[in-house]
């Protein structure tokens, strides 16, 4: 197990190879320059030119290739074509609100959607699972932003209970922190706690016919905990998966609620990198979360043996 | 401890006002640099951090810098940085290259004289070192304006009114200026970019706001202070909202237009390029993008209305709606075949998105094959530098939007250039507009300018250089504490006041 | 022999069953799967429950504990009365409170009825955290008393194991302890000992007695094997088709049966004196197994857990045609030396040779032209048979693989199903819907549609009623003499050892302690073990089929 | 005692008219559902003769008017017939969510399968899928947009490749646990190929989570769809889709509401009848959760 780990981790530096290879690759098909947001519309092709090669966007892909993947091997990321400003350091600063969102949300996804799911599955074809049913297709249909459009409107400018927008980090003030991502944690929350809940609920009702939960039964085990211990962590290997996949897509940023809530994650980051094909900023985040994600699925196939002790790598 | 919150059109991202026009880095510049002269409400240049004497031939310019002119690291202003500044922006900037065409010597008499020395007569030499868009001449340390013009900057030293916080920078995100304590302004009354400059406030931070309805609702809970820009149709959510005035803050606002290849075929015939003008109609683009007439008005002149040089010669079916039958008549007699005309929409900037879609409808009706593709506004720009053909990634007709400022002269208008490959995309090849453009230099008076002006605009709309759709404004919000902002093009925070 | 001779006359009731009838929903327009049941339990009584496979004995316990499948059947009437209280009134938490504690179960399947996620021993533990006020220390200690008590060896590491860590026999015996461990009123024990070797299965047995003498509690115990019914029984009922057909005190019952069905019952019952031997074989053994070790790898999150070493060094030969026998203690290892054999683990060391190959080292792919030539019955019927598939696809699953046409295979199958005792319509219906037993007959029919060289069964008749069990060996005995099939049979069931086995080696903790004719080993048998295990057989006193006792000396 | 027909009696009567087989048992809520579903694809498909207006053509001088008789549902900020729009919207947005779901489910149960049963397959395999997932749709669209240029193609498969390695995920879980069964050895045993053991042992486990995961992906694609077009790596905004109405509908959230309302109507009714027919169609898949009948 312990030599498994220690593959897996070594595995990110293959996998972190091809998508630096496939992302270079990817950039430099995608049309877009750099220089022309630079220079702005008044430029003239030359004054385009002059930059660009200041810029070494003029040399061969090769050598770009080279060059970056020689500065990268020494944990230089680069520098930003844009704003001339360090990639780790603006990674730096956009990476925790993105994490302590991320974080909030899935703790709280997880421990509304996995009891909904649950007793959707108990209490099979009965309103519960109807009314959870339809709360996850509301989940899944309603666009983000109309979610967070509604929460700021209900919380914020109706009661006025919340702020509107902006992020401060925890670790300066911990109630404003919450009291600034709750809105952002719960509207994303809504498509994770349908997801969730429904991969709950289709994961138990397979458990529940099994004769092992009739034994449990028969030991008189009171029936929350023959739901939650015995038949949930028979079913979790599926929700740990979507619960994993999920969280790694939170890590990422999510576009849309950062822009809602004016919060400067690593989602508009990256969105705003791809408009305006700052290579470096963009190469770095990919990187960044494909080795976000190496990591989250390592944790995530680990906790699969916690959870089946049959599975083994 | 004042601040002052404000979410502004776009993020800052690139922080050299010389390598870029964009006009978010130019009002960053107008917060931490000063400028040499400034032109005023009235179209005036007035000193601001330099007098002027003019020799009487109108050959030699000199500058005297005012006392007491300090850098934000507290080094005094020297007219060795002035001229090191002006030679950076002399060679971006195409009034600037003017100029220096015509330059003999720049160069600093003593600490606080510049004397500069031209080989003819430019008699708009004030007017352009003293415009307010697109680069204006801003005033760094020499050591950073040593830095080649293609290569941004990275040090951040100013003169102006505010010093620009680097450590609290987050790209795109948010910028944080302060009070610079050491800055004296000017004794007379602000007017545009004149006038002093008297900071009441002690940090200003401007954000980003990528959704709008955020910005409003941060604006209704006192969230942030300022909107620089407020979308139209958002209007209505601030009418009753307690404690928040919506007005407009810059009289001129911006002009919308259209612009045709040249290169290839069918816009290399001038008949089609009029058909393709007479296609379009100004209100259902305005009414489209703005929505409210309060805030578009219907304008055929190429240099803006309500500027010097105003004059609408030749936009009577543009400003009439549209005449898709002459349109169509036009096409007929040029043989157009039905080649489809790729039509480039950026879906990304919300002040373009409209026009495309109103344009494609309007040159369907009157007989043009459309194909319109939408795409993202960075492949639109390397698009739009493509001299292929259209069916092989190249393009026939796209939208931009140009502040009025930026367009009120034949001097500055990038739309104007008529030298073919080197000229502005679309490349027209047109002397004639060149030779006007000198005889409008040599024009010494007002009323002689206007005369050249309006046989520029007769020949703009007859060769269709360009299609102007007219004029819009947004309006801003500001909290009612906020007091004291003066109305110009470009959006400033001195002499701001902002009650607790 | 002598039988329990209690007299109950004045013992109170603890179970009272009055005309149950339980039926599947009205929309099926079956008739109802158990008829009029009237059964009775007093205190330190044993009730024995026996009958054909599919009569309904299952169903019977599982409404006494409330736990029928929701949606698939439901008591339709009668009454259901402990110690007095009709159970059927109770409250869900009611009920709740009352299993484990006042009525526990011992349930068929093993290996389903035991969470597959959950350590044993916390399974055990958390029926004490339901029920008792007790804290981690004491609860702790009486899992470990309860493992001791149920004979498990190495009770630190069983504890510590999951479910599919342990043999068929251990993950019973945790069942037991499961059951026993709050040394409830009424035990209910649903073929509690199939899977447990004759030693093993006497320990248990007589657990089960001095518990009964000490609270005495009332036992209702659905077996087969008559030996053990002729063993603790005080009070015998046979079952048929959904209705109780006969109910007698154990020494009337043995002696003279009533019903025609209880005495082709006892009558089936196979002899403990092995069957005359047959000519030695002639040909080259066709299966080979040389020096075969396995060991099931520590594994642990950093530190390596200790290792089993489930087989060492077993050697053996059949030759076409004939039937090995395996016995041995639980957890000895006789299912890994058969999944070794089958290639479903990879041996450690050894060799395999099949018809002359060694399989030990095969590959996927150079495996699959044995595989036809090789199949098996596994101990665990119910997880080896696909839930979403119906019998009929699993059943055709092999011969469609190697070639037979469909509507052939149907053919066969529906062959088959008759063959093994199963109605037609079977072929439609999912493992779920079927008893332990009938399960197991599905199992066998799957693997004999193959009509495979080799047969390995393991524990394939333990499941089935001696009827059904005597139709079943005479089927094989069939296949054998009309296709010369080998058979390797693991059994715990001496007596089916007995009638069946030409050869018969004896394993214990892993090894082969003795080897040889299966006349010779069971009848002088060598090896203390063997010894042990046939002093163990239950009932070898007794002549079923002649309901007399065995003239003395003739077992031994 | 009521002689009315009842509305549940009713529908039922229709279904047997239309003589469905008899293990095709419905309950109510999902024959609603697939009457829903057909209704909305039909009402999809007609549109062009349906719509009472051409869906692209503008009027700006009548933008955002409310709801009237020649506009029922009013108009949107170009000043097109709302309703016609959302009728129409449903083409492309069905044919991309369908796509989407349908693409991603496909290849990554096969993948899942594969990498869930062979030890080998899985390092590898999931290697490259955790690589893939971290590529941005956005960037992947524009980049296949600029290389076949603007197509529902490139758009399905901009959202579908960052989107199968959650599937691979998902199966490759199920697939972990269920390859331990011992029916899956007794398969083995009775010398079925691998082919056989991953479809048919294997894969109806992995259908329930695959509902879900497949629903999801349909409505999600068709959101995302409008971003990408309106990041101008999609389909012409010109075109209506549900996705890009609620998208331009998204400044008029508190002014027009409607914009959003109707399409999301449509889709969220798609959503919940696919929903309910999956959940139907894996009952039946599963014979331990269906009622035992005759
Ligand atoms: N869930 C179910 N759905 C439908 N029929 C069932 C179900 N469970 C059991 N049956 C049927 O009920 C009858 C009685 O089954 P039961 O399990 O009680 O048999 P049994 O006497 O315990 O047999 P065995 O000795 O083989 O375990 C059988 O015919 C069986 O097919
Ligand atoms: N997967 C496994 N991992 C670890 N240990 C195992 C595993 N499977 C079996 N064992 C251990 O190997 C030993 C032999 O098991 P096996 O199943 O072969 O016994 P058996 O002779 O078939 O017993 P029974 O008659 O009870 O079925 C037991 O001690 C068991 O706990
Ligand atoms: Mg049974
Ligand atoms: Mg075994």
């Amino acid at each position: 197990m312990f030599g498994y780990i220690l593959r897996r981790i070594l595995a990110v530096i293959p996998v972190l190879l091809i998508v630096a290879i496939f992302v270079f690759l990817l950039l430099r098909l995608t049309p877009g320059d750099p220089a022309a947001i630079i220079a702005g519309d008044m430029a003239t092709p030359a004054q385009l030119e002059r930059i660009r090669d200041q810029m070494g966007l003029n040399d061969p892909l090769h050598i770009q290739f080279i060059t970056w993947m020689g500065a990268l091997l020494q944990g230089d990321l680069g520098v930003s074509l844009i704003s001339n400003t360090d990639v780790t350091t603006m990674i730096g600063q956009r990476i925790w609100p993105t994490i302590h969102i991320a974080l909030l949300t899935i703790v709280i996804s997880v421990a509304v959607a996995v009891p909904l799911g649950v007793l959707a599955a108990w209490r099979h074809r009965s309103w519960v699972d109807y009314a959870v049913m339809s709360f996850s297709v509301l989940g899944f249909s309603v666009p983000v932003f109309v979610i967070g459009y509604l929460f700021i409107l209900a919380f914020s400018l109706t009661l006025g209970w919340l702020p509107v927008q902006g992020y401060t980090p925890p670790t300066q003030d911990f109630g404003a922190f919450l009291s600034r991502a709750i809105l952002p944690a719960l509207t994303l929350a809504t498509i994770y706690i349908a997801l969730i809940a429904r991969m709950t609920r289709a994961s138990m009702l397979e458990v529940l016919s099994e004769d092992y939960i009739r034994t449990a039964r028969a030991k008189g085990v009171a029936e929350r905990r023959v739901l939650f211990r015995h038949a949930l962590r028979n079913a979790a290997v599926p929700i740990m998966t979507i619960v994993g996949t999920g969280f790694a897509l939170l890590i990422s940023g999510v576009v849309v609620t950062e822009s809602v809530f004016n919060i400067p994650g690593i989602g508009r980051l990256t969105v705003d990198a791809i408009l305006a094909r700052d290579y470096p900023v963009i190469q770095a985040m990919i990187l960044l979360t494909s080795a976000i994600y190496v990591l989250v699925n390592l944790v995530i196939d680990i906790s699969y043996t916690f959870f089946d002790p049959r599975i083994r790598y | 401890e004042t601040t002052l919150t404000a979410v502004m059109h776009s993020g800052l991202r690139v922080l050299d006002p010389v390598i870029t026009t964009a006009h978010i880095t130019r009002n960053h510049a107008y917060m931490i640099y000063d400028v040499l002269v400034a032109v005023d409400e009235n179209f005036e240049p007035q000193p601001q951090m330099a007098e002027w004497e003019i020799s009487d031939d109108g050959l030699t310019y000199t500058f005297t810098l005012r006392e007491g002119l300090l850098f934000h690291d507290g080094a005094p202003v020297t007219a060795a940085d002035a001229v090191a500044s002006l030679n950076r922006w002399a060679s971006r900037d195409s009034g600037g290259q003017i100029i220096m065409d015509f330059t003999e010597s720049l160069e600093a008499a003593d600490d606080r004289t510049i004397v500069w020395t031209l080989s003819r007569p430019f008699p708009a030499m004030l007017d352009t070192i003293g415009k307010q868009s697109a680069l204006p001449p801003f005033i760094m340390p020499a050591r950073v304006a040593e830095t080649p013009s293609d290569t941004a900057i990275t040090d951040y030293t100013g003169s102006g009114p505010f010093r620009f916080v680097e450590e609290e920078f987050q790209p795109g995100v948010s910028v944080t200026y302060a009070k610079f304590e050491d800055y004296v302004p000017r004794d007379e009354p602000p007017s545009w970019m004149a006038g002093g400059k008297v900071v009441h406030l002690d940090r200003v931070v401007w954000v980003n706001m990528p959704d709008a309805q955020t910005a409003i609702n941060a604006l209704a809970t006192g969230e942030i202070d300022y909107m620089e820009q407020v979308q139209i149709d958002l209007l209505p959510l601030l009418e009753f909202e307690e404690g928040v005035t919506v007005e407009v803050r810059d009289p001129l606002g911006s002009q919308t237009m259209g612009r045709l290849n040249f290169k290839h075929p069918p816009f290399d015939d001038v008949r089609i390029r009029q058909a393709a003008l007479r296609a379009l109609g100004q209100e259902a683009v305005l009414a489209t993008l703005m929505g409210d007439p309060a805030y578009y008005s219907l304008c055929g002149a190429i240099f803006g209305c309500g500027t010097p040089l105003e004059n609408d010669t030749g936009s009577e079916t543009l400003l009439a709606g549209g005449d898709p039958d002459g349109a169509r008549a036009l096409l007929e007699e040029a043989g157009y075949d039905g080649t489809p005309i790729v039509l480039m929409q950026p879906t990304d900037v919300s002040s373009l998105i409209a026009q495309p879609v109103v344009a494609a409808q309007a040159l369907r009706n009157a007989g043009f094959t459309v194909d319109m593709q939408p795409m993202d506004w960075q492949t639109l720009v390397t698009r739009r530098a493509s001299q292929n053909a259209p069916a092989d990634g190249g393009w026939n007709v796209f939208f931009t939007n140009w502040m009025v400022p930026e367009v009120n002269s034949p001097l500055i208008s990038p739309m104007l250039n008529g030298r073919g490959d080197s000229a502005w995309f679309g490349w027209p090849e047109d002397p004639e507009i060149e030779a006007l453009k000198l005889e409008f230099i040599d024009a010494t008076s007002l009323e002689e300018q206007q005369e050249v002006a309006a046989r520029i605009q007769a020949h703009t709309l007859e060769q269709v250089l360009y299609i102007p759709l007219g004029q819009y404004v947004f309006p801003q919000a500001r909290r009612d504490t906020i007091t004291g902002m003066i109305g110009s093009p470009v959006p400033v925070f001195w002499n701001i006041e902002k009650a607790e | 022999m002598q039988f329990k001779s209690g007299d109950f006359a004045t013992a109170p009731t603890v179970l009272e069953i009055e005309g149950l009838e339980v039926s599947l929903p009205p929309s099926s327009g079956l008739p109802p799967v158990l008829q009029g049941i009237n059964l009775r339990i007093r205190k330190g009584e044993t009730v024995c429950l026996v009958g054909e496979s599919g009569s309904g004995k299952s169903v019977t316990s599982l409404a006494i504990m409330g736990l029928l499948p929701k949606d698939a059947l439901a008591v339709t009437g009668g009454a259901i009365r402990l110690s007095g209280t009709e159970l059927r009134s109770l409250t869900p938490g009611q009920m709740r409170a009352l299993r484990a504690r006042r009525v526990a179960m011992i349930f068929q399947e093993p290996m389903t009825a035991l969470n597959p996620v959950q350590r044993v021993g916390d399974q055990i533990a958390e029926v004490l955290e339901t029920h008792t006020p007790l804290d981690g220390a004491e609860i702790r200690k009486r899992v470990t008393d309860v493992l001791e008590q149920v004979h498990l060896p190495d009770v630190e590491r069983i504890a510590r194991s999951y479910p599919h860590q342990l043999s068929g026999g251990q993950r019973q015996r945790i069942m037991i302890a499961m059951a026993l461990v709050l040394e409830p009123e009424l035990l209910i024990a649903d073929e509690p000992t199939t899977a447990l070797d004759v030693t093993t299965q006497k320990q248990i047995l007589s657990l089960i007695a001095e518990l009964q003498a000490r609270h005495g509690t009332a036992v209702l115990f659905i077996t087969h094997d008559m030996g053990v019914v002729a063993e603790i029984a005080d009070t015998v009922c046979v079952m048929r088709h959904g209705v109780l057909v006969e109910q007698a005190p154990v020494n009337q019952l043995l002696r003279n049966p009533r019903e025609d069905y209880t005495r082709a019952l006892l009558k089936a019952v196979p002899s403990l004196v092995p069957r005359a031997a047959r000519p030695e074989p002639t040909q080259p053994p066709v299966l080979q197994v040389r020096a075969l070790d396995k060991t099931y790898g520590g594994g642990g999150l950093l530190r390596r857990r200790p290792e089993t070493r489930a087989a060492r060094g077993v050697t053996f030969d059949v030759a076409p045609g004939r039937t090995l026998g395996i016995v041995g203690e639980s957890g000895s290892g006789k299912s890994t030396v058969a999944r070794c054999i089958m290639r479903l683990i990879e041996p450690t060391a050894g060799e395999i040779r099949l018809r002359g190959t060694d399989i030990a080292g095969l590959s996927r792919a150079g495996l699959k032209p044995h595989r036809r030539h090789i199949q098996v019955v596994f101990q665990d019927p119910f997880r080896s048979l696909n839930p979403r598939w119906t019998v009929g696809r699993s059943l055709t699953e092999g011969p469609l693989n190697y070639g037979t046409p469909r509507s052939e295979a149907l053919r066969q199958a529906r062959e088959l199903l008759a063959l093994v005792g199963l109605p037609e319509d079977a072929l439609d219906r999912y493992p779920h819907q079927f008893s332990g037993g009938q399960r197991q007959r599905i199992a066998i029919a799957r693997a004999v549609a193959m009509k495979p060289d080799v047969l390995v069964a393991d524990e394939a008749v333990s499941a089935l009623d001696v009827s059904v069990q005597a139709q079943v060996l005479d089927l094989l005995a069939d296949l054998q003499n009309r296709l010369g099939i080998t058979i390797v049979f693991i059994t715990h069931d001496l007596r089916v050892a007995a009638q069946i086995c030409d050869e018969v080696i004896v394993m214990q903790k892993g090894e082969v302690v003795e080897q040889g004719a299966a006349a010779a080993v069971l009848a002088n048998p060598a090896h203390p073990y063997t010894r042990a295990l046939i002093e163990a057989a239950p009932g070898r006193h007794w002549d079923f089929a002649n309901f007399r006792a065995l003239a003395p000396g003739a077992a031994s | 005692m009521n002689s009315v027909p009842q509305p549940a009696s009713a529908l039922q009567w229709a279904l047997r008219a239309l003589s469905l087989p008899r293990r095709w048992k419905f309950g109510l809520g999902p024959a609603l559902a697939a009457l829903v579903l057909v209704a909305i694809v039909f009402v999809t498909l007609l549109s062009p003769w349906i719509a009472p207006h051409d869906p692209m053509a503008m009027n700006p001088l009548g933008r955002m008017q409310p709801a009237s008789g020649a506009h029922p549902l009013g108009t949107d900020a170009y000043g097109r017939d709302l309703l016609s729009r959302v009728l129409i919207g449903g083409q492309v947005s069905l044919l991309i969510g369908v796509a989407a779901a349908a693409v991603s489910v496909a290849i990554g149960l096969l993948i899942g399968l594969v990498a869930g049963f062979f030890r080998l397959a899985d390092t590898i395999i999931m290697r490259i899928m955790d690589s893939l997932m971290a590529i941005p749709s956005i960037l992947l669209a524009i980049a296949l947009v600029a290389l076949n240029g603007p197509s529902i193609t490139s758009v399905v498969l901009a959202i579908t490749i960052p989107e199968i390695p959650r599937v691979v995920r998902l199966v490759r879980a199920v697939v972990l646990s269920a390859r331990e069964e011992p029916y899956v050895e007794a398969a083995i045993a009775l010398g079925s190929g691998m082919p056989k053991i991953l479809l048919q042992h294997l894969m109806p486990n992995t259908m329930a989570p695959l509902i879900v995961q497949g629903t999801y992906i349909l409505a999600s694609a068709i959101l995302t769809e409008a971003i990408l077009s309106f990041l101008g790596a999609g389909v012409s905004t010109e075109i209506p889709t549900w996705g890009n109405i609620m998208a331009e509908g998204r400044t008029f959230f508190r002014i027009k509401p409607e914009l959003i309302l109707w399409p999301g109507l449509m889709l969220s009714l798609c959503i919940l009848s696919i929903n309910l027919l999956g959940d139907a169609a894996r009952d039946m898949l599963d014979p331990r959760l269906k009622k035992r009948a005759a």
